[in-house]
């Protein structure tokens, strides 16, 4: 399966694709690495607001190498910048927004997600991790729409999307929609569903790379509707 | 006369006593009281119970603090972080036990235990193995465990201006868990870059009412936890 | 484009239901949206269940709304104050029902309502008769009642500056319950006094981020409660 | 008794003799009526900072009548002022002051006070009265130290310190010191303690307007100590 890595998104066109759902006006809060790059690619003309956990609404870009305020960071820890309109509050405040359902969106990485939207994003539960959640647990607990990027296959080619997950979870049924290299798939009562294959993909090659029920889009296969 | 500064780090951290819970401010290094810190380590306090969101980095700070064996035990989100090296190899080795706790679920028992709020229910955590030993319960539509205030007998956060009542005002993200800390502790131990005289900070502004303050000390060139690690500097 | 802007309270009103919940700010007449609750008269929405401390006075605003027959029920701490008439003759005569919350109670519940948290634990009220129904429990040495969030449909609150973006701040205690039923109710609609571009007002002193309101109108001289019940007014 | 009226403090010397007892540097919280007045009467070079539940620590006086912000009351709908480092904070936020704790003294009113410090100020419980709690169950819930101002028997000379309460309590067993025209009286294990006997009132004729076991002082009846 070592194609996969050859065909399908790159890291970023994945941010750019997952970037074309972001809607106009909406509060966001978006997860470290692959999610973080969202934000650059949401297409003119859209106001979105970014939340970061740590005390700040209405955070902006990154500024320039060594520049910035070591006390402007984001939940990553790294340097960012505030927009105009900005606004900082204490972490219960901030987690008001989250816990109380006035984030709209959020945008995470994954371990494994399950057909019947259990995210798994914390832990491979191995022996002798260290535990670490941070601010998982509450933001798909709390946020009302929860989005997914992620590789569709781990390196070593096991599939991500999973009948269901075996690491432990982050919280069950959360997942609205996955962003992977190979496809954009919604989490339906009936399984995976299949919303856009990525350019030169079939669907019959995602199924493969796929544990869980995969549903073709009613485009690919009519028959479906 | 109320007017709450102390000369020095020194006294400010002089009655931590064995066995005590510290909550520290910052995330990361943003609002990390480090001056604070390092007295702790000085004043030799041991077997503490420290509440942080992570665990330090390097070996300087609250890594410092963890490194030099005055901690037994870490409430904390998130222990792993770039240069966090010291508290995973004694957790590793035991000698130091771990309580893993949502983020937002922290935050929230600090702010329940600073407000007289024995315990609380949240979505966060259910279904998942941090539920474990929590008791669920149903409200409408969903499930939700049942999560205890938290309180300690000392914090030690950083503020970027304070007055000498105790009122308090934060630079940007340095804010973070400072402000429900200091309705949590017992004794709230401030270090602040500047402190004026009261009636100087804007009554609409301050975020932390003098109220929850009880010791004030200026630092005014507090020390940047990563220019330290990137220095490797170790503490001390 | 974000700008929450709306051009008449007559609009800002015009969705509100019959049979809905709708907190309503102030402490008194100290940040009651007189022009907001005069529209929703106007407007004609009845059955209404209202969360506020009180219930109004004279016969203008929150007065004026239970006075026109809209209020089925009261949620409030403190029905009976100064010049207020209009409550206890609809209370007495059983054409209005009153749930009846300890102050810190209400706001803790609003709170609770607007962060996700659908109950939490509080001594207030154990031992009393405002405990019955509520589920008791021990913690450590002291004793607890259950208590609910507490959601709404819509919220109405005063400010004194907002940006278009809904950032918001306040006039000294006009503050009181407005920031926290912002984050309770489904609909934010706030009537402030100035509407600036955002970036005006300063990051760290905001109150209220603009993620909790939804609709904006410009009130630039709003009446007094107080003058309206001196000069004998009666809405409409 | 209606000699109760003749002899005794008055309002304004009640709540004088309260101020004396408010110690320096302490966070305060006065009822409406009578403790309201304490503040006016703290000894010189004592720094007191008050609290309305309303949203202000730092309050100050009352500005000359039609003088003041309508916008700036207190927890008695007056208008007040706002001391050089005061703050202003919303309703929640001013109640994690009262439930966490953080006040160290509560001066109260009272209908009726029972020997075990049980508190009754909200309601006499007729059946007609509209029932009005406001913020009083909350404050003596929560704050360190509670201390009644109240004259010692109602205008018809019925006792207000009791056995047990007839009215509905606001608290159970909350009291610790009560203020009243005729003495200043400590709540004990063992009942109320008079520690202070007004001019010119004798213990027995404090004893005969108390309904519970009222208990000498040690200067008064040494053999007590």
């Amino acid at each position: 399966m070592t194609d996969a890595r050859r065909i399908g998104l790159s890291r970023d066109e994945m941010a750019q694709r997952a970037a074309l759902d972001i809607p106009d006006g909406s509060y966001v809060n978006l997860g470290i690495g692959i999610p973080e790059k969202v934000a650059a690619h949401v297409p003119e003309g859209r106001e979105v607001i970014y939340h970061t956990e740590n005390g700040l609404l209405g955070m902006g870009p990154s500024p320039a190498e060594g520049m910035g305020d070591p006390e402007l960071i984001n939940a990553g820890k790294q340097r960012v910048s505030a927009v105009q309109g900005a606004s900082f509050f204490h972490h219960a405040d901030s987690f008001v927004m989250i816990r109380g359902g006035h984030i709209d969106l959020c945008v995470l990485g994954a371990l494994q997600v399950a057909q019947n939207g259990d995210l798994a994003n914390w832990s491979t539960g191995a022996p002798d991790a260290i535990p670490a959640v941070g601010g998982a647990m509450d933001l798909v607990a709390g946020v009302k729409t929860i989005y997914v990027i992620t590789q569709h296959t781990t390196k070593s080619g096991e599939p991500k999307l999973v009948e269901s997950c075996t690491y432990p979870l982050t919280s069950p049924g959360v997942v609205d929609r996955i962003y992977t290299d190979l496809a954009v798939i919604d989490v339906t009562d009936d399984g995976f569903q299949v919303v856009e294959l990525s350019p030169q993909v079939e669907f019959e090659y995602v199924r493969e790379r796929t544990a869980g029920e995969l549903l073709p889009t009613p485009d690919v296969a009519p028959e479906v509707t | 006369m109320i007017d709450k500064r102390i000369t020095s780090v020194e006294e400010a951290v002089a009655d931590v006593f064995d066995g005590a819970t510290v909550m520290i401010g910052g995330f990361g290094e943003a609002g990390s009281p480090i001056e604070l810190i390092h007295a702790l380590i000085d004043q030799g306090a041991t077997n503490l119970t420290v509440v942080n969101n992570n665990t330090g980095s390097g070996e300087v700070g609250l890594a410092a603090l963890i490194m030099a064996g005055r901690v037994s035990k870490m409430i904390c989100s998130y222990p792993r972080t770039a240069n966090s090296t010291v508290f995973p190899e004694l957790y590793r080795s035991g000698r130091i036990s771990l309580d893993l706790v949502p983020q937002g679920t922290l935050a929230e028992r600090i702010r329940a235990g600073g407000a007289g709020i024995p315990a609380f229910f949240t979505a966060t955590s259910v279904g998942t193995p941090l539920e474990d030993g929590k008791e669920r319960r149903t409200f409408g539509e969903g499930d939700f465990v049942l999560e205890h205030g938290l309180t300690s007998d000392f914090a030690l956060i950083k503020c970027k201006k304070a007055d000498y009542h105790g009122n308090l005002v934060f630079n940007k993200t340095a804010r973070n868990f400072a402000p429900v800390m200091a309705t949590a502790a017992g004794i709230t131990i401030v270090q602040t870059a500047e402190v004026v005289t009261p009636g100087e900070l804007d009554p609409e502004c301050i975020v932390t009412p003098g109220i929850f303050v009880d010791r004030i000390v200026t630092i005014d060139s507090p020390a940047l936890e990563s220019e330290l690690v990137a220095r490797g500097v170790s503490y001390p």
